[in-house]
């Protein structure tokens, strides 16, 4: 049912907030010059405003309504415990500048999970400051700007290969760093001789997703960092994709100065619609002296927040990153402990499984086993005039959400298949059933496609039109 | 494990499928080189009680906000939030779902920002608001990187040292790796707020950034400085840490601001230890190419129907990679949803309300520790934070009421050696006249 | 989207339950003869669970989802401090035998819950035992027995009007009384001569609804109440419309001997679609010796349960009553206090602005002022073909949900509206026009009601077929 | 006040529209003789924080099950509850819903329902549940008046002492004021089950009830009391209150009870000082038109779909007034739903790994218990709860432990007058064997 914009709705004198009565007098009246009128809000029932928010959230569709495969988010089931953690009063009213002998708990628990993504990346330092995963990506390249400094150089590359996530070039960018683009090989993974072509004195180094938006590992990366390593770069490996690999590899083994986590995917924190998120950063020794501070440090007993470490890139976040996110992390992780290594052996099952049941129906972009998620293109249904965006569009209709479509860019017309490791087979095959019958739906009723989603609240809408003539903020 | 749905059965009929005989297998690509050569060293799983009983043993030895005892602000305050904000926030439809790309199914998150962008918009009277940014501080150096786009060539800009010490470190952060150059603008000792006489002298300036209320609680003449960077055609940026006080000051719109930026955890977002909380972000629609960070726009469906879209994508790293305003990508959605509810909760009469209620008794507080010993340090007008020169001896007195779990302000000399001995403190609706006479009336005595 | 049955998903193995690790030996087998299977459970996995309630939940509709204007069951806002409150864990941990030294804020909390509610009404005493509105009827004919019993007097009927709540027969009859049906006059009331003409000494007493199903008050409630004192009978007022007179009558002065309260209804602890609720009653001082035990009573600075109360009725729930719905209705009387006078005006004020505006649509079954709910028959609509129940179920798809309809059985194709205090008017505006546009269309497109709902999950359902053949557990 | 959206303006238009000048004109009505002649004697409104304080420190002050030292059973069980049944049953659309006399608007509930039905009927090993009754005790009391309306004239119902005390006061309730008549059935000092050797003596029954695990704690034979029931022509009534037993111990159903009832607390639902719990209620299929209290039966909408309704109503107040199969119109339908997602959580997997932990713990308490001077009082089998004859001076030292929180079993002697000094001891899955030793040594201390 339709449901008005906030300020389309309420009366003047309305409130939804319980105005404390006040024990103490008035203050005196602010200077004419700086007393303003307050904000043009709507006045609201409580009634109303409880409606509002609850119709809104019927619209929406999130992982507790159903399978989300949106590849390279990493859609997993959020435990229904954290939430309570989280809202513990100790930890949800804590003030960031609590003397530490009052911060304790807080304090501890940042050590322990510090100490938790060091265990599950084998790397030496961790920081958990990076408020998302492209924050963590900016501090990565912040770390490998600060390491050339303290050398007395200025790297104004980066090798940044066409299967890495799309937000490593921006994050180089706001480090100055010039991208230089890397082909991936036919094999669908980077291979040496191709780094080594572009690798030279003036290149920072490389940002490698692993494995990459294709689902692929790079079997190559120890190679390739070799190769990095030895002309003075640095490896950052995008840790996004971390859901595939844990308990199988060892970052610094494989090279990896700097790797970021995307709590919000791997350690299951919710997403919220789009935030808030958590990117801690882990590295190894060498890059250990350029972590933001302050850092969280034991002393003792205790723990202290330390800001003493000269070489560092500085502060990057008003207070220590967003604890809240942090803690469900530390809890998820702390309720799997080693049986983490089962969650990505799951998930590399579930991927594979699709892969293989879809794999007569829609055209794969690589052959062979892959990784957490596996990459489709729709060449096969261009025939019936039908795209991507239509089988996006009509597993929708079908109860799924759709998988992440045309990206990576370099999969024409790509479907970004990520099913998590919570999903069960019966979900599976539910959703290959789906796929499989669009597939011939877009044989038999392409226009079913063409005209999907019919069962939604909205049907499909004019992007060009929002972004020619935008309209960002109402009721003026 | 309850959160992975596969019996040993499911996992052999779906290897067969697969063609490979054991999940090991499904990792043979993963050359040796790249393998962990033993098992991750992280402790053993724990059942879901015992993980309740230790994050609450964790958590209750923290010293929280509700004992209404901790008079710090500082840029993380104490207010009441509505039992049904996190309760309709964390409904699974708002909290399970990921970045709305795919509008159809994500009206609900859609709507919401749209509705926060608009609040927002209003709140700081700018034209156009984002989708959020990480927190107060690095909105800040989005802001003062997007003015530096915005000034075409120019390659300074310039802070006033009244803004939070922790908003200019992060500045400093992200202007580090760059080649523009970041310079500080005194504050007054007298009034408290920023001296902008030697403004002019710079040149080159993209932008000027003020902070009010600033770091030390006061007010600061926005419209003032709007008018000196316009006439060094540099722009206005204004950053805050309590919106709450617009409910009772001018907003830094109508005083001219070009782009307004701060955090925004006072408005119905917990404190939890400093994050996450709520990068606020709003310009001049003039300026809304430039504009870092996701925005929702409205438009129709097929049907004509309203609906709302990410929108001006062109911005965005995933279709100008290196050329974006920003590459952020998540953000703070769900805090922004929660401000959203929190704004429409308390309404124009309410926000009103409220702000007078923190005002009055940040004046109460201030006078009982006149009474108690305190001298004021700043002459401005203030909201709910204020700067006081201590008694002889405050820092013991201080260390003892902390373990009786008061924390009777923030030293400011950490953050300005010059003020050494003296202290900021917060008082906000959550304080009660009572908790205040007890501090105050628990100094006197140690006096 | 379609939703299995529970145990139509799952597999053998998977648990939703975090499984305690044993910290103690195994006990010795049970002997053999004792020892059982266990029950035939599916086994899920937690996300299987989290989304199978996600779903069904998708598919209610609550106060939170729109108006529900279901008239006699006072569907007003629910508000949502209530339970986290209910949650705190003092409250929701307490054991029921824990010693009172331990458990003083459970009784002190329920002490003043009785102190409140006879504030409320007026009356001398109170019992919170109760769970549920027809429990107190029930409770308030034991009384009723207790009291002829005590006196030597076993009365066997008692006047029942037929502007009462559906449940009062039945609860008199399980103490062994014999309705008399009492005929509400031309005007919807109760007239004294009626009474007087069936009252006798066999005769327990009445049992009157007041505001009664109609919506009216009894006006010739004292009359009434006199005489059946006269005949030694007493008084039972049915309190489950009490929103509509908080703060105007004075149930004592009135002449009502014992009332229940629906807190579920007036103090708007929420429904749950179907309880639990609490039902307490309010007596006068001669009927208090029969209330039941254990009684929570004040004794110096503290409180007490009290069992010794020679003529009381005994135990009525295997503990207090319903605890974890007292302590809500305790919020929301104490969030209120003197302003619950305000509830009701603007609760009868909302009924009257619907009646008024639906007067010339809908055929009022009484004329003038009703109180806070009003009630409407389909008789202008017959003409069309179309009943109450089509008006009802096309409501259905504008959005609201349906009134009470067909009851009370004295007006034919009944609609009983409340709409409640919390409705704002512009949500009455709303309704209006949705039961404007349902009249309309009962005349131009009748076929458009009769084939409603058709925007719901299920259509309309065969309801005879299920009672001729029912089918009342599943999966076997 | 936020709960009432009416503005002054709102209000005048209303009554203008309604054509009186008042809003206490709308109460013109109401005569002098009703009237209330002075204003409700209530305590002022509290605002939502000075509420939650109140509150807060009324729970604070009340001991917890959360400290895991309460040993009582006794009808009210502490039991681990999953976090995701609190979260997904206060989803508002469970809980601000009514009963669902309005089926197409109210599937989740209808179908949660069903499947509580359907589950607890596998658990209780009967053909068919209804919705649920208000508790334990009251659906003891329900029970037996079913079986007297199924008896066709019998008067006589007889009740096994080991029944729960509060259970059996609450049948002499309900039984006061009908012409039936109960009888009570003495258990054996010696085993602690139910002595049977006089019922064939007492004639004109309907049904006899035992409860199992009984009240002491002891598993009863209900195999032999049925046959012995049904060699009267009597029905078995068989009750409990502590339903995880039936994960271990053979039901009710497969050992010929007719109808089965107790006390589902146990199964996911608070204990909230004892209420609301949630009373299950099953019988055979035979007996169903009989059954008190609602059901949802499964049917098809227009187009043929799966749906579900409540049905069977011709047995319901509503229709059949005073001769209907009981007053019951409110249940406790938001727990049995929390029951059923409990049932759903465990599965048959869980149900009967928790069911032997329960067992287990309680083995372990009594030993620790015996090494503390305790002797055993009964020898029949038990699951998580026994009773114990208690050592010289115990009562003392039991008042002494409750200043430390730790409540050591339920003093017998108050229900039971000739077992004085022995105490019902009861230990579940969330008493440690650490602080079982606690209590053990502690007693021992003492002693």
């Amino acid at each position: 049912f339709k449901e008005s914009l906030l300020w389309e709705k309420g009366k003047k004198g309305r409130m939804a907030f319980s105005m404390p009565l006040s024990d103490v007098p008035s203050a005196e009246e602010l200077p004419c010059a700086m007393a303003g009128d307050g904000p043009d809000f709507p006045d609201l029932s409580e009634l109303e405003v409880v409606r509002h928010y609850t119709r809104l959230s019927q619209w929406n569709y999130g992982v507790d309504s159903g399978m989300y495969p949106l590849g390279s988010c990493t859609m997993k089931y959020n435990p229904k415990i954290h939430e309570k953690l989280a809202a513990l009063p100790g930890f949800a009213t804590a003030h960031p500048l609590l003397p530490e002998s009052l911060s304790q708990g807080a304090l501890g628990l940042m050590f322990e999970l510090q100490e938790m993504l060091k265990a599950i990346t084998g790397l030496d330092a961790a920081s958990l400051q990076p408020a998302a995963g492209a924050h963590g990506e900016l501090c990565g390249m912040m770390l490998f700007d600060a390491f050339f400094k303290a050398r007395g150089e200025k790297r104004t590359k980066i090798i940044i290969p066409d299967t890495a996530h799309g937000t490593n070039p921006a994050s180089a960018a706001l480090c100055g760093m010039k991208p230089l683009p890397l082909r991936s090989g036919p094999d669908g993974i980077l291979h040496a001789e191709d780094v080594a072509a572009l690798m030279d004195e003036n290149t920072a180094g490389i940002m490698i997703t692993n494995p990459n938006t294709l689902g692929l590992f790079e079997t190559n990366f120890a190679a390739i960092a070799a190769i990095v390593h030895e002309k003075g770069g640095l490896v950052y490996c995008d840790g996004a994709n971390m859901n595939a690999v844990m308990g199988y590899v060892d970052m610094k083994r494989m090279g990896v100065d700097v790797v970021h986590f995307n709590l919000h995917k791997t350690f299951s924190t919710p997403h919220g619609g789009g935030g808030p998120g958590a990117g801690p950063v882990c590295v190894t020794r060498e890059l250990e002296p350029f972590l933001p501070v302050p850092r969280v440090v034991k002393r003792g007993e205790g723990y202290v927040l330390e800001t003493d470490f000269p070489e560092s890139i500085g502060r990057l976040h008003a207070f220590y990153g967003n604890f809240g996110v942090l803690l469900k992390a530390w809890a998820y992780i702390r309720s799997l402990g080693g049986d983490l290594k089962r969650v990505s052996e799951l998930a590399v099952l579930n991927a594979n499984y699709i892969r293989e049941s879809l794999k007569d129906d829609y055209d794969l972009a690589y052959e062979g086993i892959c990784m957490h998620e596996c990459v489709f293109s729709d060449k096969g249904l261009k025939a019936f005039g039908v795209t991507t965006l239509d089988v996006a569009k009509r597993l929708i209709d079908l109860g799924f959400h759709p998988p992440t479509v045309y990206f990576p860019l370099v999969v024409s017309g790509s479907m970004m298949v990520e099913p998590t490791e919570t999903e069960s087979v019966e979900e599976l095959d539910r959703f290959i059933e789906a796929m499989k019958r669009i597939r011939k739906e877009a044989e038999s009723e392409p226009e079913t496609l063409l005209q999907s989603p019919s069962r939604t609240f909205v049907r499909r809408l004019d992007e060009t039109g929002a972004a020619r003539n935008p309209c960002l903020c109402g009721g003026m | 494990m309850r959160y992975l749905p596969h019996t040993e059965e499911d996992v052999a009929a779906m290897l067969e499928r697969i063609g490979v005989s054991s999940v090991e297998d499904l990792f043979a690509g993963i050359p040796e080189s790249c393998r962990s050569l033993r098992s991750m060293d992280l402790p053993r799983p724990l059942s879901e009680w015992d993980l309740i009983a230790r994050m609450e043993s964790m958590a209750a030895s923290i010293s929280g906000g509700a004992s209404h005892s901790v008079f710090l602000g500082a840029g993380s305050y104490s207010h009441y939030i509505p039992a049904l904000i996190p309760q309709l926030l964390g409904r699974s439809e708002f909290t399970t779902a990921y970045t709305p790309y795919q509008p159809e199914v994500s009206q609900g998150t859609l709507q919401a920002i749209f509705e926060y962008q608009t609040l927002t918009a209003r709140l700081l009277g700018m034209d156009v608001a984002n989708a959020s940014m990480y927190d107060g501080a690095s909105a800040l150096a989005e802001a003062l990187l997007m003015a530096i786009r915005l000034g075409k060539g120019r390659r300074k800009v310039a802070l006033s040292s009244a803004i939070h010490p922790h908003y200019r470190q992060v500045v400093a952060t992200y202007f580090s790796p760059t080649e523009f150059e970041v310079i500080e603008l005194p504050y007054d000792p007298e009034t408290g707020v920023t001296d902008l006489s030697t403004l002019a002298d710079i040149g080159d300036l993209a932008a000027i950034a003020l902070q009010s209320p600033n770091f030390f609680g006061c007010i600061e003449d926005l419209q003032r400085a709007a008018d000196l960077a316009h006439g060094e055609k540099a722009l206005l940026v204004a950053c805050f840490s309590e919106p709450l006080a617009f409910g009772l000051i001018k907003n830094p719109g109508i005083q001219g601001a070009d782009i307004v930026c701060g955090e925004g955890q006072s408005l119905g977002i917990p404190q939890s230890f400093g994050g996450p909380g709520l990068g606020m972000f709003a310009c001049r629609m003039a300026h809304v190419r430039n504009l870092p960070g996701r925005v929702v726009g409205q438009t129709k469906d097929m049907d004509g129907k309203r609906g709302f879209v990410l929108t001006l994508s062109t911005r965005e790293q995933h279709i100008r990679r290196e050329k974006a305003t920003s590459n952020i990508c998540s953000n703070q959605g769900l805090c922004a949803t929660a401000s959203a509810m929190y704004m429409a909760c308390l309404g124009a009469t309410g926000f009103r309300k409220l702000a007078a209620l923190n005002r009055d008794k940040a004046a109460y507080l201030k006078k009982r520790l006149e009474t108690a010993g305190f001298t004021p340090l700043f002459k401005s007008p203030v909201f709910n934070e204020f700067c006081l020169k201590a008694p002889e001896g405050f820092s013991k007195i201080r260390k003892k009421l902390m373990e009786k779990g008061m924390v009777a302000g923030l030293g400011l000399g950490e953050f300005y050696p010059e003020l050494e001995g003296t202290f900021l403190f917060c008082a906000t609706e959550t304080a009660s006249a009572a908790s205040m006479d007890r501090l105050a009336d628990a100094i006197r005595e140690e006096i």
